[in-house]
């Protein structure tokens, strides 16, 4: 078998006396959707943050293509081709969709100590962010602003960034939050056709996408990964059963 | 150096320490709770102080112009939060620091406008003037002992205030989340116009105290002001503790370091030499001091980590 | 080339009316915490220019805020708009420093009625630069012999860590026979004192003496009088000036400073002048005031003589200082600082107010440290 | 866009234009007003870097503006008296040449921010706002007692500097330099806003952790931006300098931080031409108000204060409406 792209062995974080991650370890193979499901507070957005670099575990390793990259910056697991979209969308709201993108896309080019010539000129830069808002469905709108976008639009404008960095891996938290049925489903089918560029790590609420699109299934609960399978398996897991999917009626 | 001279100057350090709690103290709470950058706040010191100076010139009484700083403060502070900065505890920093910026020209300006340009006149009541002697026999002034017992029990208050009354509890709860005091039933208006007259108060009250020992003249607030923010910033802004920790710090690093820099500096160099360079380093020792902190711990010693 | 243009707009003056007219321009501090000097300066010198009641001499009053800059500013405007011949007003060094070189540069004349800098009185003097006040380290001098003649041999003394601070303490040594118990620089703009006073009643010091202008001074008086220490305190008269005497309060009874000018001199230029000036603005003269009015009437007295476009004369004029100084006796030097008595005042009360007497005469005919440097 | 564009050339127009006609009619104090106005703009420019696109609140720019105006004061008073800066190993000579001396006020004032940078970088916030005020205050304080250069007294210049092929004393010569070098930056940070970096540094000052998410680094961003924003006003400061052939203390003042601070604001945070119209309107104030009333203060005050609560985004807001996007 080849190599994970991405993978956590065993990752441990407290805060006091919670212990947020307690021995997480997952993989993410090349081709697959891997979803992470849990019940609020099980822990995800501390494993998303673990993995992205933002905060450091107190025991356990982040590997990336094959290296150990526990110790590295969130912008050099970046840079190493780790892309991820956020929860709460975190994009420069003043700005344009298009320059939304450009910062991706000036992201992946690695060097953007460039002080006269206007970004919007370079050629690459552009034609890079314009295909993937073009995939995105956000072409359209390159010259709006974010801050009047819809909610939906905002989402796809995360995964549209994300896109920008060609990346090895996706790290996904919670896409379809707040979208309605119809943008999940049109995001739903985004997501399923780009797990042949890069592999999802999909975190998500939404079990109907989850369902839809995983190739395999993590069961996050109190810090630990209770089962990992396909979705068949998950679905047929008592223990599952009993800690998540029995709570939610 | 006796021991004795280091004893009175570390008393010294907590002196003006303790004063500078009490302009600290406002202003942590002012951010704490409403997240305001006052830059004004030695405008208040001023106006206290020169509230004291005129009701003391005119009734002869010291307590009566104590009594006078407090309220004209308060009252100034409330008025100020009522007309300009209400409309700024929803701006960036960047407004709030302008806007203050002009509330200073305002005061001090109106201020000379009303009392002229020359310094008033306000003296240590008789009752505490003179030094007293002191175990160990050191000669020390009782103002300035009435001074650190002031500011010992207006911190203790403080602290009270904060730690056991109601309007405490509102106002640590306004510093975590302004919405679930608002949920809770609260006038949030009124509990900032409060909290931002409490800190006026302290810093008018601080002002009458020190203008008696100090040159009551425009202009007198700014280098306190500049003080106080170097110790809420080391002490970590919206903490309490961390501003009466901060301020004794400030204090005893401010003082201490006058005396041993140029010391120390005597014993590589020659003392005219050595006396300079001390003294110039001293004057940039409170700035140091902070950038460490600050380098160290960039929220201040005891700043919520974020 | 400016002062060709400066003398043909003298000459189309000079075509219109009978007489020259000279246009002064005054720098001062009106605004800020250090407003009440400038002000005084200001009403001293109108006040002169009143009472002569002249019409060939206009004032363009301008604040300086005290910051080098703006005096800067003000001090071209003044030249190339206003084109005034004279200059004058300015109260701190600083400030002089910053627009005296320049202006005189230009063949302005610049009259001091207060800061008057080492750096001008020697290798920098110039002939269109008078000092009408002393040169800045005159008083300290003054102290230092004082301080001798009273037979302390055991001074403590304090000054703030900037150029006039160190030519203070400079000063009162270049006259003071004793030894020092010790030597301290404070921070400019310091406010409390209480460390230096511990360090002054540890030292076994005979007496002190400290140069603390305007809010530091007022600070430092009402904390070492609370000290209980009683040494002699010594001091230049700018905190003792009338209108910081009234904040100091009683902490300063007693106390001893040395100045060129008091208003108890008896001279009856003075005796009209304090009687004036207290009817007019409501308050006794300072220091200051007593400076504004000296340097308006040497310039009134040098018009008498000579025309302002004519450098030479008009020099040679103000040389002369042919003119009642509230000061009595009054002359300049080759450098063009005054050479006069400095005197020894004493704080006490009279009626409700404090205010200062003469005591004792510290040196006599004095003029500065630095006239051979001037190479004129 | 257009309107800004529009109100921009005016502006620059009025400004460089003002003094060509003063020097007709024999103004000369008008252009001096004038060559201050650009200066300071020009400091206010640099603090725009930092402050507008890269969102740092610098209340310690009087520092760079410092920097700049003593390196003008120190290169220019040695070469005055004749006397080497350093005389050992090899010979540092002072000079009166301005681009020499701007270089060395470029190269000190970055040199400093980048070290400010690299230590307050590490806070945000109001944090960010008072280590910058510190480190303001320190030099403050050093300058005051730096006696070999004039402590607290300042220096002064008699002559001001030279410039080829310019007569600098001439107000009108000494006024197009310094208009000329506010439209070369003003330019170059027109073009900076819409760069790669720009870009960037926008992006880094509205949301870092999508910066970072990208595998940029948003301190770093900021860190280039402080540096880029003190060399300029550090070149501001040594133009003052010259203007008024002196440099003291006052210049690390905090209050000058200030200053710079309220020309932004006043012209508009992030515009363009903010900085420019903050700064000449300031300084029509100053010269109006200052003689309209010892207690001026008061009014310049007031008029600060009906600017930050009513008239958000400074006078370039009002005129001319919301920020833009850069396109």
């Amino acid at each position: 078998m080849t190599e994970p792209v991405l993978e956590t062995r065993g990752l441990v974080k407290s805060f006091g006396a919670l212990r947020a991650t307690d021995g997480v370890t997952l993989d993410l193979r090349r081709g697959e959707i891997h979803a992470v499901i849990g019940p609020n507070g099980a822990g995800k957005s501390t494993l998303i943050k673990q993995i992205c670099g933002n905060i450091a575990p107190d025991a356990g390793q982040v590997r990336l293509l094959g290296r150990d990259v526990t110790q590295w910056s969130t912008m050099a697991r970046a840079r190493a081709g780790l892309a991820r979209s956020f929860q709460i969308s975190a994009l420069a709201m003043e700005d344009t969709v298009l320059q939304n993108a450009l910062l991706g896309a000036l992201g992946a080019s690695g060097s953007p100590y460039r002080f006269l010539r206007p970004a919007l000129g370079r050629r690459h830069l552009r034609d890079r962010a314009m295909a993937a808002l073009d995939r995105m469905g956000l072409a359209d709108l390159a010259a709006t602003r974010v801050a009047t976008l819809s909610h939906g639009q905002r989402r796809q404008l995360e995964v549209a960034v994300a896109l920008t960095l060609a990346p090895r891996a996706f790290l996904m938290d919670e896409p379809m939050a707040g979208l309605g049925s119809e943008g999940s489903l049109a995001l739903t089918r985004v997501l399923d056709g780009l797990r042949a560029e890069a592999p999802i790590l999909l975190v998500e609420h939404d079990m109907d996408a989850v369902f839809a699109l995983a190739d395999r299934i993590s069961v996050l609960v109190y810090g630990r990964i209770i089962a990992t399978g396909t979705v068949a398996e998950i679905r047929a897991n008592p223990e599952v059963r009993e800690a998540y999917l029995g709570e939610a009626p | 150096m006796t021991p004795l001279l280091i004893v009175e100057q570390v008393l010294n350090g907590l002196q003006s320490g303790i004063m500078l709690f009490l302009m600290a103290a406002g202003l942590t709470l002012i951010f704490g709770v409403m997240g305001l950058i006052n830059l004004a706040h030695g405008s208040l010191f001023m106006v206290g102080a020169f509230a004291a100076a005129a009701t003391a010139a005119a009734t002869g009484s010291f307590l009566l112009g104590l009594g006078a700083a407090l309220v004209a403060a308060a009252c100034a502070g409330a008025l100020v939060e009522r007309l300009v900065i209400r409309r700024l505890y929803d701006r960036d920093h960047l407004d709030q620091v302008l806007a203050t910026f002009a509330l200073i020209l305002i005061f001090s300006e109106g201020t000379r406008w009303i009392f002229g340009s020359f310094p008033l006149y306000l003296d240590i009541p008789p009752a505490l003037s003179g030094p007293v002697t002191l175990p160990g026999g050191i000669q020390y002034p009782l103002y300035r002992l009435f001074l650190i017992g002031v500011g010992l029990v207006l911190a203790g208050a403080l602290f009270w205030l904060i730690g056991r009354t109601r309007l405490g509890i509102r106002i640590r709860a306004g510093e975590n989340d302004r919405e679930m005091i608002a949920a809770l039933g609260v006038d949030i208006a009124r509990l900032y116009t409060l909290v931002f007259a409490l800190g006026a108060a302290l810093a008018g009250l601080a002002g009458a105290l020190v203008g008696a020992i100090q040159s009551v003249q425009v202009g007198m607030g700014e280098p306190v002001l500049i003080l106080a923010f170097v110790v809420i910033v080391i002490g970590g802004i919206g903490s309490i503790t961390g501003a009466l920790v901060g301020a004794l710090l400030v204090g005893l690093t401010d003082t201490l370091g006058g005396i041993f820099l140029p010391r120390l500096f005597a014993l590589v160099m020659d003392p005219a030499a050595a006396t300079q360079t001390g003294a110039a380093l001293s004057s940039m020792a409170i700035y140091m001091l902070m950038a460490a902190v600050l380098v160290w711990r960039p929220t201040g010693l005891f700043g919520a980590r974020t | 080339m400016l002062k060709q243009l400066l003398a043909s707009v003298a000459l189309a003056a000079c075509a219109t009316t009978a007489m020259a007219e000279v246009k002064v321009g005054l720098i001062t501090t009106l605004s800020g915490g250090g407003a009440g000097l400038g002000i005084d300066t200001r009403d001293g010198f109108m006040l002169a220019l009143e009472q002569a009641g002249r019409d060939d001499v206009e004032v363009v009053i301008e604040d300086d805020q005290q910051k080098p800059d703006v005096a800067v500013q003000l001090a071209d405007r003044l030249i190339q708009s206003e084109k005034v011949d004279v200059l004058t007003g300015i109260v701190w060094s600083n400030l002089a420093m910053a627009v005296v070189p320049a202006a005189t540069a230009q063949g302005l004349f610049y009259l001091s009625t207060n800061a008057a800098p080492a750096q001008l009185a020697g290798a920098g003097c110039n002939p269109n630069y008078f000092s009408v006040s002393y040169q800045n380290d005159n008083l300290h001098e003054a102290a230092g012999a004082y301080a001798t003649k009273a037979g302390f041999a055991n001074s403590f003394i304090l000054a703030p860590n900037y150029p006039a601070g160190k030519d203070s303490l400079n000063g009162f040594k270049r006259f003071y026979e004793g030894e020092l118990a010790g030597e301290i620089y404070t921070d400019l703009g310091q406010t409390d004192y209480a460390a230096e006073i511990a360090q002054i009643r540890a030292s076994g010091a005979d007496s002190v003496f400290f140069f603390l202008p305007g809010g530091m001074g007022i600070s430092f008086l009402k904390q070492y009088a609370d000290s209980g220490v009683d040494l002699p305190l010594i001091g230049p008269a700018f905190s003792f000036d009338q209108n910081i005497l009234q904040a100091v309060g009683d902490a300063a009874l007693g106390v001893k400073n040395t100045s060129s000018w008091s208003k108890d001199l008896d001279n009856a230029a003075n005796a009209a002048f304090v009687t004036a000036y207290s009817e007019k603005y409501g308050r006794l003269p300072s220091l200051y005031s007593a400076q504004g009015y000296d340097t308006a009437n040497l310039l009134l007295s040098a018009m008498d003589k000579a025309e302002v476009s004519d450098d030479e004369a008009f020099r040679a004029a103000l040389m002369e200082a042919d003119f009642d100084s509230v000061r009595g006796k009054f002359s300049f030097n080759a450098s063009q600082h005054p050479v006069q008595d400095l005197y020894v005042r004493e704080v006490v009360r009279e009626g409700d107010i404090l205010t200062n007497q003469i005591v004792d005469t510290a040196i006599t005919d004095r003029g500065h440290a630095y006239e051979a440097e001037c190479k004129m | 866009m257009t309107r800004e564009t529009l109100l921009n050339a005016l502006v620059l127009l009025a400004l460089g234009l003002l003094p060509v006609w003063a020097h007709l009619s024999d103004e000369p104090f008008t252009i001096t007003l004038a060559t201050r106005a650009a200066i300071l703009a020009l400091a206010a420019v640099g603090l725009n870097i930092a402050l507008g696109l890269g969102g740092l609140v610098s209340l310690g720019h009087a520092l760079f503006f410092g920097i700049g105006g003593y390196a003008m004061g120190i290169l220019a008073s040695h070469a005055q008296d004749y006397t080497p800066i350093y005389d050992g190993a090899f010979t540092v000579p002072g000079t009166k040449s301005m681009p020499v001396i701007w270089l060395v006020a470029v190269a000190a004032s970055a040199m400093a921010a980048l070290l400010i940078g690299l230590l307050a970088l590490r806070t945000a916030g109001v944090y960010f706002i008072m280590i910058t005020l510190a480190f303001g205050q320190m030099a403050f304080f050093f300058a005051i007692s730096w006696n070999a250069y004039g402590g607290e007294d300042g220096l002064s210049i008699y002559v001001r500097n030279s410039f080829p092929g310019l007569n600098t004393l001439v107000p009108i010569q000494f006024f197009g330099l310094c208009f000329g070098l506010l439209c070369l930056i003003l330019l170059a940070s027109h073009l900076l806003a819409r760069s790669p970096f720009g870009l960037a540094l926008n992006a880094a000052r509205q949301s870092p952790d999508r910066v970072m998410a990208v595998g940029l680094d948003p301190k770093r961003l900021q860190l280039v931006a402080f540096v880029l924003s003190g060399a300029v006003t550090g070149l501001a400061g040594a133009l003052f300098a010259d203007l008024n052939r002196f440099v003291s203390p006052t210049m690390f003042s905090w209050q000058t931080s200030g200053e710079i601070m309220v020309f932004l604001i006043l012209g508009g945070v992030a515009r363009l031409c903010g900085p420019v119209i903050g700064a000449a309107v300031f300084v029509l104030l100053e010269h109006w108000l200052g003689g309209l009333s010892e207690f001026w203060h008061i009014w310049l005050g007031l008029l600060l204060l009906a600017v930050v609560l009513f008239a958000r985004g400074g006078l370039v807001g009002l005129i001319a409406g919301r920020a833009r996007a850069h396109d």
